[in-house]
C-alpha cells in the first residue's frame, strides 16, 4: 500500500520561479522551477521517496503532480513548500477569510508517491484543461 | 555604435532599482547589455524583444487565435464592458500610473469593478493600514539610520534580490558607516530561508501563528510574562529579541507574504503595526510592506487620489465608489460568480489566481492586455499586446516605500503597438461613442444612482 | 477671441482699494481688460451680487503623499459621506477629498489658486501627478527645507550663498514654489524618535538650533528675492504654553526686510497660527494667547499669518511635523501613519475629532477666530483651516460666517458642552467685531496673493491680471439677516470665471478650464561646491539617482514659470 | 403592524443589492409604489417588482411595518441596511450586509447569511437561525467605532472576525467561531457557546468574551486571574477568568487598570 502523509503547505516565491516568470511560463525554466515540492527529510523518509521522485499533492480543492526535491531552505517536519505559480495554484484553496486573498499558505495537503505512469503536466495543459480548452499536445 | 542609457529603472520587483545601465543597438530596437540588475531584472530586458505580437488576436470558434486590428479590439472591449452588468478589470502590477489613471476613467465610465494585484498580495496590508495606520519611512531612512533590521515572513534573497544590498542589511549610510557590521538582523520565518542565512537571529515560527508571536512580543514589551513557548518559539528567544528591538537606535520591520497569505491575513500585519507603534515609546521603529511588482504600489496611489480607495473599487454605481475586500475583491467576486466579464491587464491571473476562480471567470468574456503571451492569453477571447513599461514605455512607478520613480524608455515597442494609456484612452473614446449611440436610441434613459441608503 | 463682461456687480478688490463700488469687470482672452476694449462680449448680470477676484489659498494640504495616505487609510471618511456625481468624475471623501472633489469644491467656493502647503522633495513626481488630476484650480507646491540635510549643513556654517544655490536647485528639481519650514530641526530629530522642544534646542548630530535654521532660511529667501517669504510651521506646535515659543520665532524676523520684485512686504509667514497661540501648561489649563500673538503681529509689518481655524468636524490631521502626530496619536489612540523621508523631512497622519463636547476643541475654535478678530491688518491675516488639519477647506464659508456675524458665533457657542470654561479660557465672548465683505476679500484673495508674491496675476481685478472672478449671491446693501445665508453664498458661488471661462454657474461646475502648475525658477551663479555636495549626497545617502530625482518635464502639467534672476 | 411580503420570483444572474428593503423605506407606501423602488444588479438599476412579487402595503411608520421575504434570497445583499425600526423576516438564506448599520427594529433570518452582517450596528436585533459568515457584527473597514449596541444572535457557526472593534452590544454565537473574536474591542460582549479557533481578544482594550467550549490556540497576552460563577445568556456556570490583551494599551479608571475579560467555562 502506498504511503500517504498530511502536511501543511505554503506556496511562496523563489528566485528560480522569478526568473522563470520573466522568461515565460511555457519555458523549461519555469517548468523546472515551479513543478517541485520541498519537504523535511523526515517526511521524505516517511514517504520512502528517492530523490527527484514524483509525488501527488492533494488539497481540499484539487491535486497536482510535482517532483520532490531537496531544497536549500530548510523546513520543519510537517511543513511543505511549492513555489508560487501555476503548479501551486492547482491546489491553493480560493477561500479568502473575507479579505480577498486566497489561502496561499497554511492549508492541509496529502502527499503520496505519484501513481506509476503519471507525469508532470505542462503549464499550458494544466490551465487550459481546467477551463475546458485543452486540445492535447499538437 | 551602441548606445548606453543610464539611470534606468528596473521593471521587475518593488525594490525599483534605478541604477541600471542598458546598452542598446544604434537603431534603438535591440537591447545588447544590462548592467547592475539582478538575474531577474536583467532577464526582463533580454526577453523584452522575444515572443511579441504586433496585433491583437481574437479567439476563433475553432479555438485558434486570429489577428485583428487595434480598432476592432478596442470596439470588442468597449462592447464587452458596456454589455456586462458588472465587469471586472484586474491587474496593473506592471503598468505605469498614467495607464492606471486611464483605466480608472474607463472603469468609471463603464460601471466596472477595478482591482489590482494587491488584492492577492499586499491587500491585507491595506486592510491593516485602514484599521491601524502605518508608521513607516522611506528606504533611504533605513539605509542611513537603521541598526536593527527585521524580516518577518519575507524572503528578499528570493523575492527582492537587491533589497538587502541597496537599503537594509549591507549598505553604508550617513549614520551607518559600518554597514552590515553595525547592524543586527532578525529573521522570523517558518523556513530557514536564504535570508535567514545572513541573520543574527532566526526565529522559526510555527506557520500560521505569527499573530500569537507578535502578541507575545507586545506582552513582553509591556513587562508581562508569557508562556514558556509561543508559536514554536521559546520564551528566552522572544525576550532576547524584544531586548534587541528596544535597544535599537532605529529599526525597520520588513514583512512579506508570510503574514499576508496565512491565517488571519490582515491581522498579522495589523498587530505588527501595533508592535511598531509600541516600540516608538522606547526608540524609533518603522515598518514596511515588501511590495511585489515594481509598480504595484502605483494603483494604490493613483486610485486613492482619484477615489479614496487603493484597490477593490466597485464603480458600478457610477455615482460613488464602494470598496470592501471580501466582497469587491477579485477572487471573491470570481468565486461568488458576481462578475460577468473580465479584463486582465499587466498581470497573469490565470497563473497567479488559484485555479478555481480562473474557472469561474472563464464562464464569461475574458480579455487579456499584456506585452507577452501568458497563461491568461492562452485562455482568453482576446489578447491585446501593449508596450512594456520601463523598457518601451516611460512613466512614473511607485517603489515599495511609496517613493515615485521616473522610469525611462530604452527601446521602441514593436511597430504599431500601443501603450496602456493610449489603449485605455481609446477604449474610453469608444465607450463614449457607444453611449452616445445608445442615448440617441433611448433618449429618456435614467442614470443609476449610488449605494447610499439612508438619504 | 473670447470676451466676457460682468456687469453691475458690487466689486471688492482690496489690491486696488475698491470697496464695493458698483462697476463692470471686463475679460478678454482670459485676462482682465479695460471695459472699453470689448467689442461684443457675452454678459453676466451681476446686479445685486458681490464680485471678487478668484480666491487664493495660502496654505492647504491638497496634493501629495501625506494627503494621499490620508485618503487611503480612511475608507470611513467616504462611507455614506460622498455626494452624488454631478461632474465628469466622482467626488469622494469628506475630510480628505479626492483630487477631483478638491478641484470642484474649491471652484464652487470661487477659488482659483491653491498653494499646496508641504511637498517632500523626494516625492515631487507624486505631487505633480496629483496636481494634474486636480481640475480647474491653479496649484503651486512648497518643498520643505527646515530639516533638509543640505540646508542644515550649510546654515550651520553660515553658508547662505551655498544654501541659496542649493535652494534654487531644489526648487527647479521639484518644480517648487517657495521655502516651507515645518518644525525646523524637530522633524530631523524625529528620525531618532526625538524632537526640538524650543527654538534653542539643538538638532541631534547636526548641532544647529531651530532659530538658526529659521534666520538662515530668511536670509536665503531674501538673498534670492523669491516671490513668497519663508513659510513657517513653528516649533512646539499644538502644545499648551507654546505661545512663548511662537513669540520667540516671530522675533527672529526682527531686523529683516523683504527684498523682492513681487510686491511682497513680509519676510516670514507664520502658518495656522491658531495651533501656536496656546497658554497654560497642560490640557487642563490651556488658554488663549491669541491677543498676545496678534499684538506682536499687528505691530510688526514684516509678518503675515493665517488662521488654521478649527471647524469642529471629524477630520484628518497631517503634517511634516512627525513628532507632533506621534504625540497626537498617543492622546487619541487612533490609527497613525508616519513616513520619515530620507535626508529631507517626515510626515504624520492621524484622524481627529474636534467636538463641541470637548473643551480643548472649543477653546481652539475660539483662538482661531480671535486671531482674525484681533488683527489690525487683514491684508496680513488670512483665512485657512490648515486643510484638513483643523477642518476641511469646504468649511471656509462657515469660517467667513463666524467672522462676519457675532450672532453666528453665539449660535455655535450654544452647542458647547464646556461653554463657561471656553469663555473663561478665551476672550471670544468679549469680541463684538464683525468683519466686512471687503475684509473677507482681503483675507481670501488680495492678502494671500500679495504675501505669495503673485498679486500681479492672482487675487485682484486690475487690467492685465488673470481673468479669475468669483461672483457671490450676496447684496452688500442688503445683507441677509440669517448668517447661514452668508455661508451658503460662499459655499456655492453664483459664478466662477477662470481664465475668462465660466467654470461654475449657480454653484455647479459647468466647464473645466485648463489648470496650471505655478513654480519658481531661480537663476543663480554656477556653484561648484554645491554641485559637488549634491553629487556626494546622492551617491552615498539617497536611494534614487540624482538624474531620476529631478522632475522630468513630461511630468510637469501646464506650467507657469515665475522667473527670478539673481545673477544680474 | 402591516406586513409586506416580497417573493423572489425572478432571481438575478449576479447579485441584487437591496439596501432599499427596509421598513423605513417601505413605510407609507402601497404595494404598487413599493414595486417601483430601486434595486440594483451590478450597474443595472431595476424596479423591485422586476424581481419580487410585492403583496401588501407598508404601515404608517417604520415601526408599523413588517417585511417578509420569501424565495431564495441567497443572492440578495443589504436587506435591512440602516433600518431604525420595524421588522424583517427572511424565510431562507440571505447574502451579505444583512442588518448592516442597523439602528433599531428586528431582523430574523431563518437560514444562513454571508459575511459583513450586522456591521456597524448601533441598535436593534439581528437573529440568524443558521450560520453566519465572516465579520459578523464587525466594524466597516477603517472605522474604529465598531458595534455600538443591539443584539446579534446566530444559532450556528460564525466565520472569522466576529465583533472587530466592538464598542458595545452583544453577539451570541450558538456554535463555533473561527479565528479573531473582538479584535481591537473596546467594549461589548461576545458569547461563543461552542469552540473558538484562536486569536480570541487580540489587541483588545476593554469588553467581555465568554467561550463555553475550548479555545484551540489561546493568546499569550491573556492571563488567568481566577474563577467566577456567572449567569451568561440565561445559563449559570463556572468560568475561568482571564484578563488581557496584556500586549495592548489599557485605560486607567479610578486608579485601576481596566482590562478586557475572557471567561472560559470550566
Amino acid at each position: 500500500m502506498a504511503k500517504k502523509i498530511t502536511l501543511n503547505m505554503i506556496t511562496q516565491r523563489s528566485v528560480e520561479e522569478g526568473v522563470g516568470i520573466v522568461k515565460g511560463k511555457m519555458t523549461p525554466d519555469y517548468f523546472e522551477a515551479c513543478s517541485i515540492i520541498e519537504m523535511h527529510d523526515d517526511d521524505v523518509k516517511a514517504l520512502g521517496l528517492v530523490p527527484n521522485q514524483l509525488v501527488r499533492v492533494t488539497s481540499e480543492c484539487g491535486d497536482v503532480i510535482v517532483k520532490a526535491v531537496k531544497g536549500r531552505q530548510a523546513l520543519y517536519p510537517g511543513l511543505a513548500f511549492i513555489p508560487q505559480g501555476v503548479y501551486a495554484n492547482q491546489i491553493v484553496p480560493a477561500r479568502t477569510q473575507a479579505t480577498g486573498e486566497p489561502q496561499y499558505s497554511g492549508f492541509p495537503v496529502t502527499v503520496e508517491p505519484a501513481p506509476v505512469g503519471e507525469r508532470r503536466k505542462s503549464t499550458l495543459e494544466l490551465v487550459q484543461r481546467a477551463v475546458g480548452m485543452w486540445k492535447g499536445d499538437q | 555604435m551602441a548606445k548606453k542609457i543610464e539611470n534606468v529603472g528596473c521593471p521587475f520587483c518593488g525594490v525599483c532599482c534605478d541604477d541600471l545601465v542598458v546598452t542598446v543597438s544604434d537603431d534603438g530596437k535591440k537591447i545588447l547589455e544590462v548592467e547592475n540588475a539582478c538575474i531577474i531584472g536583467s532577464t526582463v530586458f533580454h526577453r523584452a524583444m522575444e515572443d511579441r505580437h504586433a496585433l491583437p488576436r481574437l479567439r476563433q470558434p475553432d479555438g485558434t487565435y486570429k489577428e485583428i486590428s487595434y480598432d476592432e479590439a478596442i470596439d470588442y472591449t468597449a462592447k464587452v464592458l458596456q454589455k456586462a452588468k458588472k465587469p471586472l478589470i484586474y491587474g496593473f502590477g506592471s503598468t505605469n500610473c498614467e495607464g492606471m489613471a486611464a483605466a480608472a476613467k474607463v472603469a468609471e465610465k463603464a460601471g466596472a469593478v477595478i482591482d489590482n494585484c494587491a488584492s492577492i498580495c499586499h491587500g491585507s496590508s491595506f486592510l491593516a493600514i485602514f484599521d491601524n495606520g502605518y508608521p513607516s519611512c522611506t528606504l533611504g531612512e533605513t539605509k542611513n539610520r537603521a541598526d536593527v533590521i527585521v524580516y518577518w515572513g519575507a524572503n528578499p534573497a528570493h523575492a527582492h534580490p537587491r533589497h538587502m544590498s541597496r537599503y537594509s542589511i549591507f549598505p553604508r549610510g550617513f549614520f551607518t558607516g559600518k554597514g552590515h557590521k553595525g547592524r543586527k538582523i532578525i529573521v522570523i520565518d517558518p523556513r530557514h530561508t536564504d535570508t535567514a542565512q545572513v541573520a543574527d537571529i532566526h526565529l522559526q515560527v510555527k506557520q500560521g501563528h505569527d499573530y500569537d508571536l507578535f502578541d507575545a512580543f507586545r506582552t513582553v514589551l509591556r513587562g508581562h510574562d508569557i508562556p514558556d513557548e509561543v508559536a514554536g518559539v521559546k520564551k528566552e528567544k522572544i525576550v532576547e529579541a524584544v531586548e534587541i528591538l528596544k535597544k535599537a537606535r532605529f529599526g525597520t520591520i520588513f514583512y512579506g507574504m508570510g503574514l499576508c497569505h496565512s491565517d488571519g491575513r490582515n491581522h498579522n500585519v495589523d498587530i505588527a503595526i501595533s508592535l511598531t507603534r509600541d516600540l516608538n515609546d522606547f526608540t524609533k521603529w518603522t515598518i514596511m510592506a515588501m511590495r511585489g511588482h515594481y509598480n504595484i504600489t502605483g494603483p494604490g496611489a493613483v486610485w486613492s487620489w482619484q477615489y479614496g480607495f487603493p484597490y477593490c473599487l466597485d464603480l458600478t454605481k457610477r455615482d460613488i465608489a464602494h470598496m470592501n475586500p471580501g466582497e469587491t475583491s477579485s477572487v471573491d467576486l470570481a468565486m461568488r460568480d458576481e462578475v460577468d466579464a473580465f479584463i486582465n491587464i499587466g498581470t497573469d491571473a490565470a497563473a497567479h489566481f488559484p485555479i478555481e476562480p480562473v474557472k469561474h471567470l472563464r464562464k464569461h468574456p475574458w480579455i487579456t492586455i499584456d506585452p507577452h503571451p501568458t497563461m491568461a492569453t492562452e485562455i482568453s477571447d482576446l489578447h491585446i499586446p501593449v508596450g512594456i513599461v520601463g523598457v518601451e514605455v516611460p512613466g512614473i512607478v511607485y517603489r515599495m516605500d511609496n517613493v515615485p520613480i521616473q522610469y525611462r524608455k530604452v527601446i521602441d515597442a514593436p511597430d504599431g503597438v500601443l501603450n496602456d494609456e493610449e489603449l485605455f484612452e481609446r477604449i474610453y473614446q469608444r465607450l463614449c461613442e457607444l453611449e452616445a449611440e445608445d442615448a440617441a436610441k433611448t433618449p429618456a434613459k435614467t442614470t443609476p444612482e449610488g449605494v447610499r441608503a439612508g438619504e | 477671441m473670447s470676451e466676457l463682461l460682468i456687469k453691475n456687480g458690487f466689486v471688492f478688490d482690496p489690491l486696488q482699494g475698491i470697496k464695493g463700488d458698483r462697476m463692470d469687470i471686463a475679460i478678454k482672452d482670459g485676462k482682465i481688460v479695460e471695459t472699453n476694449t470689448l467689442s461684443s462680449p457675452s454678459v453676466i448680470d451681476a446686479a445685486g451680487m458681490t464680485v471678487m477676484a478668484g480666491g487664493v489659498d495660502v496654505h492647504s494640504h491638497v496634493v501629495g503623499p501625506k494627503v494621499n495616505v490620508g485618503r487611503l487609510f480612511r475608507p470611513e471618511d467616504k462611507l455614506f459621506k460622498s455626494p452624488f456625481k454631478t461632474c465628469n468624475r466622482m467626488e469622494m471623501g469628506f475630510s480628505v477629498p479626492s483630487t477631483f472633489k478638491t478641484g470642484y469644491d474649491y471652484a464652487r467656493m470661487g477659488y482659483s489658486f491653491v498653494n499646496e502647503a508641504a511637498m517632500p522633495p523626494l516625492h515631487s513626481p507624486h505631487v505633480h501627478e496629483e496636481i494634474r488630476d486636480t481640475p480647474i484650480i491653479d496649484n503651486a507646491a512648497m518643498p520643505v527645507f527646515g530639516n533638509n540635510w543640505f540646508t542644515l549643513e550649510y546654515l550651520k556654517n553660515n553658508e547662505i550663498e551655498n544654501n541659496a544655490a542649493y535652494t534654487a536647485w531644489l526648487l527647479r528639481a521639484t518644480r517648487g514654489f517657495a521655502i516651507k519650514v515645518v518644525n525646523p530641526g524637530g522633524t530631523e530629530a524625529w528620525g531618532w524618535g526625538l524632537n526640538c522642544d524650543n527654538i534653542h534646542d539643538p538638532v541631534p548630530y547636526f548641532d544647529i538650533t531651530p532659530a538658526k535654521i529659521i534666520t538662515g532660511l530668511i536670509e536665503t529667501n531674501e538673498f534670492l528675492g523669491l516671490p513668497h517669504s519663508v513659510h513657517l510651521h513653528c516649533n512646539n506646535l499644538g502644545n499648551p504654553g507654546n505661545y512663548t515659543d511662537t513669540l520667540d520665532s516671530l522675533r527672529l524676523a526682527e531686523g529683516y526686510t523683504p527684498k523682492n520684485n513681487f510686491g511682497r512686504d513680509q519676510v516670514m509667514h507664520i502658518t495656522h497660527v491658531q495651533f501656536s497661540s496656546y497658554g497654560g501648561d497642560s490640557w487642563k489649563n490651556i488658554d488663549s494667547q491669541a491677543k498676545t500673538i496678534m499684538d506682536y503681529v499687528n505691530s510688526h509689518d514684516n509678518i503675515t499669518v493665517d488662521m488654521g481655524q478649527v471647524t469642529l468636524d471629524e477630520t484628518t490631521t497631517m503634517t511634516a511635523d512627525g513628532p507632533f502626530e506621534h504625540h497626537l496619536q498617543s492622546l487619541n489612540n487612533l490609527k497613525w501613519v508616519n513616513t520619515d523621508v530620507a535626508l529631507e523631512t517626515a510626515a504624520g497622519v492621524v484622524p481627529y475629532v474636534y467636538s463641541p463636547n470637548v473643551k480643548v476643541s472649543t477653546i481652539q475654535w475660539a483662538i482661531g477666530l480671535e486671531i482674525a478678530l484681533y488683527s489690525n491688518d487683514l491684508m496680513r491675516t488670512f483665512i485657512t483651516t490648515d486643510h484638513p488639519n483643523a477642518g476641511p477647506f469646504t468649511r471656509y464659508p462657515r469660517v467667513i460666517k463666524w467672522l462676519m456675524s457675532r450672532a453666528a458665533r453665539d449660535e455655535t457657542m450654544k452647542t458647547f458642552k464646556w461653554l463657561n470654561r471656553t469663555i473663561e479660557s478665551t476672550t471670544i465672548d468679549s469680541i463684538d467685531r464683525e468683519l466686512t465683505l471687503y475684509e473677507i476679500a482681503q483675507m481670501t484673495r488680495a492678502g494671500p496673493a500679495k504675501a505669495l508674491g503673485i498679486s500681479n496675476t492672482y487675487g485682484g481685478l486690475a487690467p492685465g491680471m488673470d481673468g479669475n472672478v468669483a461672483i457671490y449671491a450676496l447684496n452688500p446693501e442688503n445683507m441677509p439677516s440669517n448668517p447661514d445665508m452668508i455661508e451658503s453664498a460662499f459655499s456655492r458661488c453664483a459664478y466662477l470665471v477662470k481664465d475668462g471661462i465660466v467654470a461654475v454657474k449657480g454653484g455647479e461646475i459647468v466647464a473645466e478650464p485648463p489648470k496650471r502648475t505655478v513654480w519658481v525658477d531661480v537663476k543663480v551663479p554656477e556653484n561648484a561646491q554645491v554641485q559637488r555636495d549634491i553629487y556626494e549626497h546622492f551617491l552615498r545617502h539617497y536611494s534614487v539617482g540624482v538624474e531620476n530625482y529631478q522632475l522630468f518635464d513630461e511630468h510637469l502639467h501646464n506650467p507657469r514659470v515665475i522667473e527670478v534672476d539673481t545673477t544680474q | 403592524m402591516k406586513t409586506v411580503t416580497l417573493t423572489l420570483e425572478n432571481p438575478p444572474e449576479l447579485y441584487l443589492e437591496g439596501q432599499n428593503i427596509t421598513p423605513d423605506n417601505f413605510a407609507g407606501k402601497t404595494a404598487a409604489e413599493l414595486a417601483a423602488i430601486d434595486i440594483w444588479e451590478g450597474k443595472l438599476k431595476s424596479p423591485l417588482g422586476k424581481h419580487f412579487a410585492v403583496a401588501g402595503n407598508g404601515g404608517a411608520t417604520a415601526a408599523d411595518t413588517k417585511i417578509v421575504l420569501r424565495g431564495d434570497c441567497t443572492r440578495v445583499k443589504r436587506i435591512g441596511q440602516q433600518m431604525t425600526a420595524g421588522e424583517i423576516v427572511i424565510e431562507g438564506n440571505a447574502d451579505m450586509y444583512i442588518g448592516g448599520w442597523m439602528k433599531g427594529g428586528k431582523i430574523h433570518v431563518k437560514g444562513n447569511v454571508d459575511s459583513f452582517c450586522g456591521i456597524g450596528m448601533e441598535g436593534g436585533e439581528l437573529i440568524v437561525d443558521g450560520n453566519a459568515g465572516h465579520h459578523l457584527g464587525s466594524s466597516p473597514r477603517g472605522e474604529w467605532r465598531g458595534m455600538q449596541g443591539g443584539v446579534i444572535r446566530v444559532a450556528g457557526d460564525a466565520g472569522n472576525d466576529t465583533g472587530t472593534f466592538i464598542n458595545g452590544g452583544t453577539i451570541i454565537i450558538g456554535g463555533d467561531a473561527d479565528i479573531h473574536i473582538s479584535t481591537h474591542g473596546e467594549g461589548g460582549t461576545v458569547i461563543v457557546k461552542g469552540n473558538a479557533k484562536g486569536r480570541v481578544g487580540g489587541q483588545m482594550v476593554k469588553g467581555d468574551i465568554y467561550v463555553f467550549g475550548e479555545i484551540e490556540n489561546p493568546l499569550p497576552g491573556f492571563k488567568l486571574v481566577g474563577e467566577v460563577e456567572q449567569e451568561v445568556d440565561g445559563v449559570k456556570g463556572r468560568f475561568a477568568h482571564h484578563i488581557g490583551d496584556l500586549g495592548e494599551r489599557h485605560p486607567v479608571s479610578k486608579g485601576k487598570t481596566v482590562y478586557a475579560n475572557l471567561y472560559t467555562q470550566i
